[in-house]
């Protein structure tokens, strides 16, 4: 056991499973000598050698293609793309093939692949360097997306990841690389995919969240029970796809009021899906309407990036509203 | 054509080196592009009668298919094709009616009818990957099948098939870069038919025809007539050698027609002239290799006839056989979309199923595609 | 006047602005001489020349990339891409360049351009000939999404979207090119962005819809009223981004019962954001559980595709369970 | 590199034909190049204090940007640009305190504050198209630029610039494809300064160089020496000359070198050999011209300090002035996403604006880039 940074733990997670497994391979600009340009390769290719740890050229589609076709022949591919924002040349190679190879081939031809990204606010990245694109992914049949917001989970969820038989994304919440530290076990270890996690018990109100969000709403639950003496459940719900719906459901019945928080701009976002959940199978337990706190719509601006951004005092409001409706 | 590897001119004389290849090895390829001509001309008259909805012409196009699948050894290597290669699947042994399965989309299917036809999936006893529309996708997947093997110090290889149009896609960029960065052991084969549907090759790029764009990867550029089996056969197996020998890719430019439409959605009347068909019928790929092959004794006229013929019969056959299987169940809709089904989609398909099974109520089945 | 089927429609749109602007530009794979794989435009070189309709190469990062640089540069380019399933490498130019120009450039630079794309089962086109991605693009900002179901609105709204001075993707319910023919006047004729059109007048339910599912859902409408003498009132959206959100709410408010209707998969799907803002601002309201009436989370099948997509059936069936909750 | 342009070499003397250019278009150019060091030289002290965020280091390239900058006639030709051109904006009157107002974010940025620095937008006094991060994205734009110049009958050229590794970007292979095809008037000017962040070029493509991945699309491919201004002076001016006269676009590649971090936020000494350092400042563009200049009898020792105290003294005040502007407001958030404001932007604005300034409560404004 050690106190690690997420963007440690992601590193333990790869180390400790390249040493088990080597069919484990990692690729991406700047991975290999540099470490990555959040370092969390840092170390990799000396330990692993230039076959199991290495530089592509800048090319996210040949990143992601190549990788397909190592996952096809027996390798486990980790992909990095630098930033997320900079995933879409290689959209047409995650949604249409990636996420397609089992459908369309009845099974003869799998991806067990991860693609690695850092994404979301916080790091004054302006338009391209603080995108959060869930919702882009969640809504690919055939592709998995888990995202960590603590170094356990960081490292456990991506040891499954990696195991999946299957293709997931993989999104690192950049603005908690180094925001806190955790006690991370050594070696291998997993934590289930398609679990949420309860961050903080309650039953007056629940907020879900994910990634970057989750201190935020924690910050929130903890400075409303300050100030209202009420308890607001908080649930990270780490794999958004495949969604423990029930576990979402349940939580909603439990509470009767619902706040939905993400850093992605508002329309069409993942949150929205929360939302269209409850208001399909949760309706009747339902006190309040769900409201959503989100980014705006509009690009990510650069200078007034932390007026953009969702913080705890727009979740506070949010919640004292459903609280009171 | 003057750079141009032809080993077997159009009137079907030998005009350059001919490989060493076994006389059945002849035969099969021979018969392998007969049987192409034979499934093709099937197809093309099922789809004309609405038996199935959908076909890409391979007539012109199988020497191209049949000479470089004749290169590969099945027990190592992979293929990552595009749609337009019926031969290499049926030189190497799938069986006509596994392929009308596709076509008809039957539960038999390697897709299990999740696919159009023309999209293939086999693994068994080649590996072909899963076909997909969207083109130039297979191009950096082959390189990283190649770079595997290469990692594990296997010797095998992988070719990938695209064509003329397909070189300006993204894939074609970034396989071939990183082929060439990470020398893997990788044939590109490009099918320069002349057409991206009605798009001539001048209109799609300014460069020097095709072999060329292998200069700005690094990677050694071969042109060869396409519709020259032996040529085909010649050019692959010598790039098949490098990259098994460690030196890495080799882009082939395979020169041919596509002798008819882009697919039974397409008339070509309106694009192309028929002089050009007419032209191109002269350099007919059967022709050629049947001529020579019964100029050097290897095969009678009363052979061929009966491969033909036989040819006919067994595309006949089988896709009666394949037009009798059943429908894919509805389950199939859902699974496969991950290895196991998780439980928002295990909810839908009982739904699905319960729905339309309790009703006992038909959908409406019809549906025709028109590209 | 005269009848045509959308597909008519959307060639003698071009036409009428073509002859009206000659800044306009048609570009993509095989729109010249063959006239489109649809016969979108057909005829249109032959009238306006190489230089105004042309073919491009295989690349719809070019088509896009090249567009937009045409758009910068004074020109009205309208970009082909041949199947909606195809858009993907063309992913990074529309949601990181063209919506983003004008914001990232403080109005300096500006995209008039129109993205062209037929999409949509009903043709047994499988997983890549078939498929809805209209939620991929409406959570973009920056980025209008307009999607017309009649020959009248394709027309009209495909004028309006040439004349926006900002980007618009314009997706044709390629199902629905023949479908049937209507009255179409003649010349150039704009119908509002952001304006939903009532197909049928009703308030015991309504259904939201666009593309080729208002005929379903009309249809659906139809049979409920035969069978149940209820009124369902059928809304298309038509422009989803920017969505006349008001109307939406309003029609919520007064039919207080609600079925949304999509081809796409139902996960993170734009119906999922229909039922989100209704849940925020319209619970109240609601006398019954939003019902989602979809596509499966699975990819576009073929043998299959009519268990696949949603009918009149799956549609009444779901407006029978808001009607008798 | 026998085959690359070169009229100064390294030592400052001339080795080939010298560009014909009045004495004040070269002391145009010195001081551009000289201010563009200045300019770097300010900004990496600002991040390193703390004052802005983020830079990208231009120190080496300066002969790039100024040679090719002085081939262009701004007046018609636009420039479709990647971030490490400081030089361009410079040499055509670009005041550096409106690049400074870019570097700080402020509400008088041509971004307004919504871009990371070094991300410039200009229209005047040049059609300087808006940077942004992905890389490779200008290029097929600056090809619909040439074309709409094309069709319309103008004189007019776009110059597109990007760096080695966007070589293998998207972009790079659409941009130059349809160029070739379309003919269209644009200058391709690959930055060849041996590293994309900390991967070089070996690693990035197999190819022999960069000039060499014309032939691929049709298109000339000229080899220059970057460090040489007026070798890059002459390359650009002479593919400027044929695009104007319809003869089509060119591929330049200058040969340079990255003389720091690939970022503020990069330490290359983790990658890149000391001693490379040390060659490439033997090589240094400046020092170079000012030789030749000062060899030339054009400029004189006092000249060239006054000029370089000048620049100093003009970057620090540009960006004393840009620090002390207001923050864009909090409306400029919303607007601009749409020429209108949709209602629900409306609405988002009013509440946003409501809700900070009724608080009167200051956000956290800690954030700094990492890369
Ligand atoms: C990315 C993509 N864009 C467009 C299409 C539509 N399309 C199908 S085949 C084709 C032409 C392909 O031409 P080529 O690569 O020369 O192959 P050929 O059909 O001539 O064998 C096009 C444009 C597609 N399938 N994928
Ligand atoms: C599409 C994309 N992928 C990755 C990045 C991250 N990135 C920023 S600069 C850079 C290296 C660029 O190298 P090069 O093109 O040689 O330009 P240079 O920085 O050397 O001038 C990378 C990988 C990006 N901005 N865009
Ligand atoms: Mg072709
Ligand atoms: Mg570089």
């Amino acid at each position: 056991m050690s106190e690690l940074t997420m963007v440690q733990a992601v590193n333990d997670g790869l180390k400790s499973i390249m040493r088990e497994d080597d069919t484990v391979l990692l690729m991406g600009e700047d991975v290999g000598p540099k470490g990555g340009v959040f370092l969390a390769t840092e170390g990799l290719t000396a330990e692993f050698g230039e076959e199991r740890c290495f530089d592509t050229p800048l090319s996210e589609d040949g990143i992601v293609g190549v990788g397909i076709g190592l996952a096809l022949n027996g390798m486990k591919p980790v992909c990095e793309i630098q930033f997320q924002d900079f995933i879409f040349p290689a959209f047409d190679q995650i949604v249409s093939e990636a996420a397609k190879m089992r459908y369309r081939s009845g099974g003869q031809y799998t991806v067990p692949m991860v693609v690695r990204t850092p994404y979301g606010g916080g790091i004054r990245g302006g338009l391209y360097h603080s995108q959060s694109g869930e919702a882009y992914f969640a809504h690919t049949p055939g592709l998995k997306v888990v995202i960590p917001s603590t170094p356990y989970d960081a490292k456990g969820l991506l040891i499954s990841s990696i195991l999946d038989p299957d293709p997931v994304l993989f999104m690192e919440p950049k603005a908690l690389y180094r925001a806190f530290r955790e006690e991370v076990p050594e070696g291998v270890y997993t934590v289930d995919l398609s679990t949420v996690r309860e961050v903080v018990p309650g039953d007056a109100a629940v907020i879900y969240c994910w990634g970057a969000m989750v201190p935020v709403a924690t910050e929130a639950a903890r400075r409303i029970k300050e100030t209202r003496q009420q308890d607001v459940r908080v649930v990270d719900l780490r794999t958004l796809m495949p969604l423990d719906e029930d576990a979402v459901l349940q939580a909603a019945r439990e509470c009767g009021r619902v706040v939905v928080l993400q850093e992605a701009p508002r329309f069409c976002g993942y949150a929205s899906e929360i939302s269209a959940l409850l208001a399909e199978h949760a309706v009747e337990s339902l006190e309040a309407p769900v409201r959503r706190v989100t980014g705006f719509d509009t690009p990510f601006p650069n200078t007034l990036e932390n007026y953009y951004l969702p913080d705890a005092r727009r979740v506070m409001d949010a919640v004292e509203q459903v609280l009171d409706f | 054509m003057s750079d141009t590897l032809q080993i077997l001119d159009p009137s079907g004389k030998k005009v350059g080196a001919a490989p060493r290849l076994k006389a059945d090895t002849l035969l099969r390829m021979f018969r392998a592009m007969v049987r192409t001509r034979a499934f093709d001309e099937r197809c093309m008259k099922l789809q004309r009668t609405g038996r199935i909805g959908f076909s890409i012409p391979n007539r012109g196009i199988e020497a191209v298919s049949v000479g470089s699948a004749a290169a590969l050894d099945i027990a190592q290597d992979w293929v990552a094709p595009h749609y337009r290669d019926f031969g290499i699947m049926l030189y190497h042994g799938v069986e006509a009616e596994a392929m009308m399965d596709n076509m008809y989309g039957n539960a038999a299917d390697g897709s299990v009818g999740r696919q159009m036809p023309v999209h293939f999936s086999f693994r068994e006893p080649l590996r072909y990957l899963s076909i997909s529309s969207p083109l130039g996708t297979q191009i950096p997947q082959a390189v990283g099948v190649g770079m595997a093997m290469k990692g594990r110090g296997e010797d095998g290889v992988c070719l990938t098939t695209f064509g003329d149009g397909s070189t300006n896609t993204l894939g074609f960029h970034s396989g071939m870069n990183f082929a060439g960065v990470f020398g893997a052991p990788v044939i590109f084969l490009c099918q320069n038919n002349g057409w991206a549907i009605s798009c001539p090759v001048e209109k799609q790029t300014a460069s020097e025809g095709f072999a060329v764009k292998g200069e700005a990867y690094g990677i050694p550029g071969v042109k060869v007539d396409g519709n020259d089996v032996l040529a085909v056969y010649r050019a692959v197996s010598e790039a098949v050698k490098r990259a098994r020998a460690g030196e890495g890719p080799t882009l082939i430019e395979a020169v041919t027609f596509r002798m008819g439409g882009h697919s039974t959605s397409d008339d070509p009347s309106k694009y192309v002239e028929a002089s050009e068909f007419k032209e191109w019928e002269q350099r007919c790929p059967l022709k050629r290799f049947r001529t020579w092959l019964i100029h050097e004794g290897k095969l009678s006229e009363e052979q061929a006839m009966a491969m033909e013929a036989e040819a006919d019969a067994e595309m006949l056959a089988a896709s009666r056989v394949a037009a009798a299987k059943p429908k894919p169940a509805l389950e199939t809709i859902f699974n496969d979309v991950f290895e196991t089904m998780p439980k928002h989609l295990r909810t839908q398909a009982d739904w699905c199923i319960g729905h339309y099974s309790s009703r006992g109520e038909g959908v409406d089945e019809k549906g025709e595609f028109p590209l």
